[in-house]
């Protein structure tokens, strides 16, 4: 069975090692947060200029001025740090932030990531989503395997207009995990009771499937 | 020296049509609310606005785009607002979308007398087209140039009447690097205290980058999205 | 996640001969003294120390000088040391003197992650030779790198137990940018405090860039020029 | 009679206006302080990180924690404010300090000033001169009209190493007061007593005399 999304982002916590520094974009991402395993530290930052986010408040705990990067109400943690944007940013192209979740559009064989703009319909802006890429060193892509029309996200190159360049390191979908290196997909595990057949017929772009691909752990 | 100014109207004073200004605040999250509600009022027009996010439909930034007050928004994020999409598709307004670290550090350069720098964000996107390509210990980056503005507008939580100011939380955002990089610096404030109030070493932006402050009313501090724990 | 270190000397455990190591503090105020003085301590040698000053002859980095641990400065401005001349004038110790803006923000650019930046100071100058030289706006300026440390080590007032740091008045002068800009970032506190009883609004530097802490004893900071009101 | 450098501090502080970020320089320029006109407002800033420094403290109140560019134990007014180094020099980089005050060994008749080495001899290092002199849009420099041995520090061209180039916009000395401009050193005020004469013999540069040159009020 395919993973939903709560099963994509519980997969993905699993990356997650004791001290991280993590940024998770919105959407699937935000979710990843909910399975830090216990008696770990994970500090998120917030690229609006935070460190040390925390859950969404209590009704009477709102404050107005403390929001994230998507624009929801949260609250901070002991020992989190606020700053300003250029701060948050610095640290982002520093290298300073352990592991960077986000979602796209697309992702290329080569590690290239489209996740901004459709050209013809509404252009929003990339947000931080530009320098998170072209930064970060530890890259998970988390997205649905295939497109509202079926149609593969993991392709040989992008056709949509490319967020950064080779930098995506690993993708969790619906169906698997996968490693991007050597210019192709590396299955590493298979969704639970996701076939290698299927995974193939949904990759379009060049996949790696070693003699052995275990199942993920439900 | 006289910093302090009676309310938002008198300190904006001298922003005529075709000025270009850089408004503080990510989304809704402090932004200079009295300012703008006297900008739409003044009815200067044809502003180059820069500012990260471009306001709702109804708030912040919204609100000058209504009174087609605005010519060019420069931002990183503007998928929050109809009318400004609108506008966009009609060709009534430009729009140049940069990379929000970027759209931050330029202005931060400004800031710093730094003229220009290079930075990875954009390498090998349609970002990247026009500007010089750079290769350092083994990466690319593309050079990218400081960001000046005619007025900055920020909005902080406290500040004296030296123009010392601090901010609140999450709200520091863009308005920091924005203080300082305006050629004339505008602080509204929830709490404007005597020179001497403020712990010199709380101050998030030393009063030498502001010119004009005043104490801000009626602050609604919208939220955008009221997300609660259950 | 544990990076409270017992002292000095264990928390410098890798620093070995041949290391690059930013310091932190301007003339004396503020400078590492439980650090350096583990430093002289283990031994470590052919060391290139980044630091505004080199300290007075007896005490800041003016003890590393006397044993010969220190293979290279970069520096501004290294007035106040004899054994300093001495060295040098033997050619026992090499020396890069950098103009101290440049200084402080080629550290800042390592802790911002961009490589290289533009700056005035130095232009038709000494410093300027071998540079790239570029005009903007009708002025010239040089290109300077970023400025990279293997170890920083800086001194705050007080820390916490996940690294986050705040100053006292005018000890903040480099530390914070080099802070930023270490591999691994070795801060020593004159008050170690739990996660959390720091305002987050108040912080100068955020724990994300400090590896290891401890809580330093025996501060002397030293005044070199102890000037009074008559 | 020549100024003496209370007297060339003295008019210095005539060039100050009610709300100047002002940054002097070790020496005679820190001495600008003591004159600042009564209801007036001017901020002093340190480059080693402050903003409204205030005079020396009482026994008393020395603070370790608390000194200026000189290394000198200081104080702070209310309304200053601390930063650090990379925070000082941007804002002086940008044109936010409205004077800055120095000392000089030679200037030059276009405005190039050298003060930060003699070769051969020790060098110290430039500290923050080379940044300063790069940047600030109003500089005056203090100093001696001639050296130990009796040379004139005005000069067609420094032959020391240079600190900046076509910077210096003015000059008071103990012999007067010098406008740099169009290659050559303009004469505006003679100190008290002291003749044209003796500032032309004095004056190694081309220098311009105009027809009238009032005496510096004493």
């Amino acid at each position: 069975m395919a993973l939903d999304k709560y099963g994509i982002a519980k997969r993905i916590a699993k990356e997650l090692q004791d001290g991280y520094y993590v940024n998770l974009g919105i959407g699937i991402p935000t979710l990843v947060s909910n399975y830090v395993p216990e008696g770990m530290t994970i500090m998120l930052q917030s690229e609006n200029g935070m460190l040390g986010m925390g859950p969404y408040p209590k009704e009477a705990d709102i404050d107005a001025d403390l929001i994230n990067a998507g624009k929801e109400t949260v609250t901070i943690l002991p020992g989190g740090a606020f700053f300003d944007s250029v701060e948050s940013f610095g640290m982002i192209r520093a290298g300073k932030i352990n592991l960077t979740v986000l979602g796209a559009m697309e992702v290329a064989q080569n590690g290239d990531i489209a996740s901004w703009k459709i050209p013809g319909k509404m252009v929003k802006g990339m947000g931080g989503a530009m320098d998170l890429v072209a930064s970060a060193k530890n890259i998970i892509v988390a997205m649905q395997h295939t497109n509202r029309e079926g149609e593969s996200k993991l392709l040989p190159q992008c056709n949509l207009p490319l967020t950064g360049v080779g930098c995506v390191t690993k993708i969790v979908t619906d169906l698997g995990v996968f490693e991007v290196k050597d210019n192709a997909f590396h299955l590493l595990e298979r969704a639970p009771g996701v076939s290698i057949e299927e995974i193939q017929s949904k990759t379009a772009g060049k996949l790696f499937v070693p003699d052995f691909v275990p199942e993920m752990e439900a | 020296m006289n910093k302090v100014f009676k309310d938002a109207s008198s300190a904006i004073f001298d922003i005529e049509s075709g000025a270009t200004l850089m408004l503080g605040g990510f989304g809704l999250n402090g932004i200079p609310e009295n300012l703008i509600s006297a900008l739409v009022q003044k009815g200067a027009s044809q502003l180059t606005c820069i500012s990260n996010n471009a306001g709702v439909d109804d708030f912040g930034i919204g609100l000058m785009l209504k009174t087609k007050q605005v010519k060019k928004m420069i931002s990183s994020y503007v998928g929050e607002n109809k009318e400004f999409e609108r506008q966009l598709l009609n060709g009534e307004l430009e729009v140049d979308l940069i990379p929000q670290g970027t759209l931050a550090t330029r202005i931060a350069m400004a800031g710093l007398g730094i003229p220009a720098f290079y930075t990875p964000a954009g390498y090998g996107t349609e970002v990247a087209e026009g500007k010089e390509i750079r290769e350092f210990n083994g990466k690319m980056y593309l050079m990218e140039h400081a960001l000046h503005a005619d007025f900055s507008l920020v909005k902080a939580w406290k500040g004296d009447t030296l123009g010392n100011l601090v901010f609140r939380k999450s709200t520091r955002n863009f308005s920091v690097a924005m203080a300082k990089a305006g050629n004339i610096t505008i602080a509204e404030v929830e709490e404007l205290v005597p020179a001497g109030e403020i712990d010199p070493d709380d101050i998030h932006v030393p009063g030498i980058y502001v010119h004009r402050i005043f104490q801000g009313k009626d602050y609604e501090k919208r939220i955008e999205k009221r997300t609660v724990q259950l």
